[in-house]
């Protein structure tokens, strides 16, 4: 028998902490584990080191914990969906690090697959804040940045199907970052359109293998 | 300023600038086309070019909306939006995946080329689109994109004030140094050959005199400059 | 309309080349492209610098490269499936870098998602020719191997499934190096069990979007 | 040499050290088993425990061979198959997947053990065990398999002449440096902690002193050394 890892409401609210690092999933609205960002809210933990794609709409998704005043540092590649993020950043509220979209990937992948970096060129030559602050390497020639790793305490991810023990699919481009923090913290915890029973999902249509995921939230009555 | 367009309609600069660009591509080449005016380049395109949005999908279709009652109500528009929240359709045997592999699409060269918009373009190649104080975005997927084989920037060819925006060094930070290969203007193509600028059509309606005095960038002008050219 | 790659055995023939850099699926017996290999062997090309995770059976799989002599230089996991191999290493037929198999993936990853190396520490301090053959850096005071790209001319891939465009799903375990592969080629060719139309494999269940494919290997009557 | 097991039956070597070695793990733990002896252990583990084998499958189950009537002539064979060849039935739920999240599975620290063989251990938790002279294979998955949280070496505790596997440094080349955390063999338990070797149990049928005359390396006795362990 695989594990039961559908979790309670409260049960996810404890593994939350207060400066804790987190990752949610998801692209501006879409696939976003927005219930699970309700949690986060409703736990009133604070000083959150907050790393996804963008700064998230200020009232559906992640841009709540901004609203909330809750978060101490962060990392994204976008932050112009959130009108509140410029004004907040101006205060000096949090520790923004701007990163190209395709690097924050490769970091947060580096979290989860235990390596120390990744070399990488976006960015290269362009004298912005974003180079001045890597470390650069000459291999074969070449100039690379050292693009090291992001790992997190939780992260929250989105999908569209889960079986209880964590075995997961996605539908269309919701996937997105979802697979890869999936990965890349300590506790993994999901939220799913669909919540069935093993075997449901066949094998070879699993994106994410469910040993990545520590917890599902049972959002829904599940018949076993 | 709207021009005649060979098939007898008028475009508007935005439309006529992603009518010409379209003529860029190829059926089975696939395209990452920047959030606003790059967009409309789709509508123009072979419909077989395979259309690239980053957060998840290659093969972007028609453009649907929130409220169109011919989809479901509201999660297969979460499942289909592009780059910029817009909800599509996807076309037959549309390619999706996670993020990670859309980046590994890009930067391993598997994009023929990518659209995107300007605030300064240098006459080295290099762009800035992504700060300017008071409107900070951040550079999304801006960057990444820079690393594909044609880097094509639709931009008009001045500011609202009437500055050049092809100039001889960007003051804003840079999205890329020198990757550039294309600029297309509502006035003329350019590309960059050897890092240097090199103008190669000019559309109807203008001449080398308009272009030359509203373009700060230096350039030279291609041997075999087309002139009057329909967009 | 998506391009249709079907390809000919002679079409594929006329993609090999002496020297070449050669990438093959499987592991073991498990998910190799073993017609493709067929392919290699019916081409007569030579000095091969071959990338695969073992040297392979010698009478079905990339083996018979070996027993072919067709093999020039060489990066592999494990040799010890196949007899012959220790024979022609003696007489220096070839050179080999025995590499640990999940740096020989990572290896081949950054080649295809165009990266300069990926750091691992995988072998560190085992004294060994693995560790002495690669440069070391410092990150955050932990230690870690440069480890640099690997990208072939030619990939071989074996799927489960192949839609005309290259879409493709596999099976069990069949799986291994392939996917990676796909990514990691100038000319990625695919060897499937079944071919079918598009939209026959379900998006959402694709493990290789088509954009990586080259040429499927028509193998079969395709009724489309 | 055959010793009576707890249930009444009695056990060779290889199994009496599976036997063993799988009361390590609890039920949900995930497990790589190397080839050769260690498949044994999944013989003696709790059935919940997970199987990894490093080719791309957790929740490897009962195997099979090619030639059982019972499972389809030769795709599904194929398709299901060890890290050492032997074709395998996936338990319900099971998982597959690709080489690079395999050995993510394996670096990112999610499995809770492995068990590996040995030609030779080293008294500061050093193993040689993919290299000798002529027999040449390659190290394979073992030296990632060495970062796992438990990093377990199944040996005889000498080899088939008699000398110690246990000796004060490694003559071969290294499979690890430093990363085992436990040794068992047919007469003994040992674990390392801060680097030294520590004898933690004792089989029956043997005693402190036939361990220390068959083991070079140096070690400490545990204070709450157990004696006459039924494996």
């Amino acid at each position: 028998m695989l594990k039961n890892k559908l979790a309670s409401k409260d049960e996810i609210i404890s593994k939350f902490f207060d400066g804790m690092t987190l990752m949610v999933g998801g692209f501006a609205c879409t696939g976003v584990p927005r219930a699970l960002v309700d949690l986060v809210l409703e736990s009133g933990v604070k000083d959150i080191k907050l790393i996804s794609n963008d700064a998230g709409d200020p009232d559906i998704c992640q841009g709540r914990l901004y609203h909330a005043g809750v978060v101490a540092e962060c990392w994204h590649s976008h932050v112009g969906l959130n009108p509140e993020f410029g004004e907040l950043a101006k205060d000096g509220k949090f520790t923004l690090h701007i990163t190209p979209q395709g690097t924050l990937v490769e970091k947060i992948r580096c979290g989860g697959i235990g390596a120390g970096g990744i070399l990488l060129r976006t960015g290269m030559n362009t004298d912005t804040d974003m180079e001045k602050e890597r470390e650069k390497i000459t291999v074969n020639g070449e100039e690379w940045f050292i693009e090291t790793p992001l790992h997190a305490d939780v992260a929250l991810v989105r999908a569209r199907r889960a079986d209880y023990f964590g075995n997961l699919t996605y539908r269309g481009n919701m996937a997105n970052y979802n697979p890869i923090m999936a990965m890349a913290a300590d506790c993994t915890i999901v939220e799913a359109d669909h919540i069935c029973d093993i075997e449901e999902i066949q094998m070879d249509t699993v994106k994410t293998p469910g040993i990545f995921v520590d917890m599902v939230y049972n959002t829904q009555k599940l018949y076993v | 300023m709207e021009m005649s367009h060979g098939s007898g309609q008028t475009l508007n600069d935005k439309n006529a600038m992603a009518s010409r660009i379209a003529r860029f591509f190829q059926p089975g080449d696939a395209v990452n086309l920047g959030i606003g005016a790059p967009l409309l380049v789709a509508d123009y395109m072979d419909p077989d070019v395979l259309v690239h949005t980053e957060n998840g999908c290659l093969g972007v279709g028609k453009n649907t909306s929130r409220t169109d009652p011919t989809v479901s109500p509201n999660m297969s528009l979460e499942s289909f939006a592009n780059a910029g929240g817009m909800p599509f359709f996807p076309i037959p045997g549309a390619m999706v995946f996670d993020h990670a592999t859309s980046y590994a699409i890009i930067r391993g060269g598997k994009l023929k080329g990518t659209v995107l918009g300007a605030f300064e373009v240098s006459e080295t190649g290099d762009l800035a689109n992504w700060f300017m104080p008071g409107n900070f975005a951040g550079m999304g997927g801006a960057m990444d994109l820079c690393m594909s084989k044609m880097v094509i920037v639709q931009t008009t060819h001045c500011t609202k004030k009437g500055a050049p925006k092809l100039i001889h060094k960007c003051t804003l930070p840079l999205t890329c140094k020198g990757l550039l290969t294309h600029v297309v203007t509502e006035r003329a193509v350019f590309e960059f050959i050897d890092h240097k600028l090199v103008l190669k059509e000019i559309r109807e309606g203008y001449d080398l005199d308009n272009i030359k005095n509203n373009t700060e960038a230096d350039f030279t002008v291609a041997d075999d400059l087309k002139t009057d050219v329909v967009y």
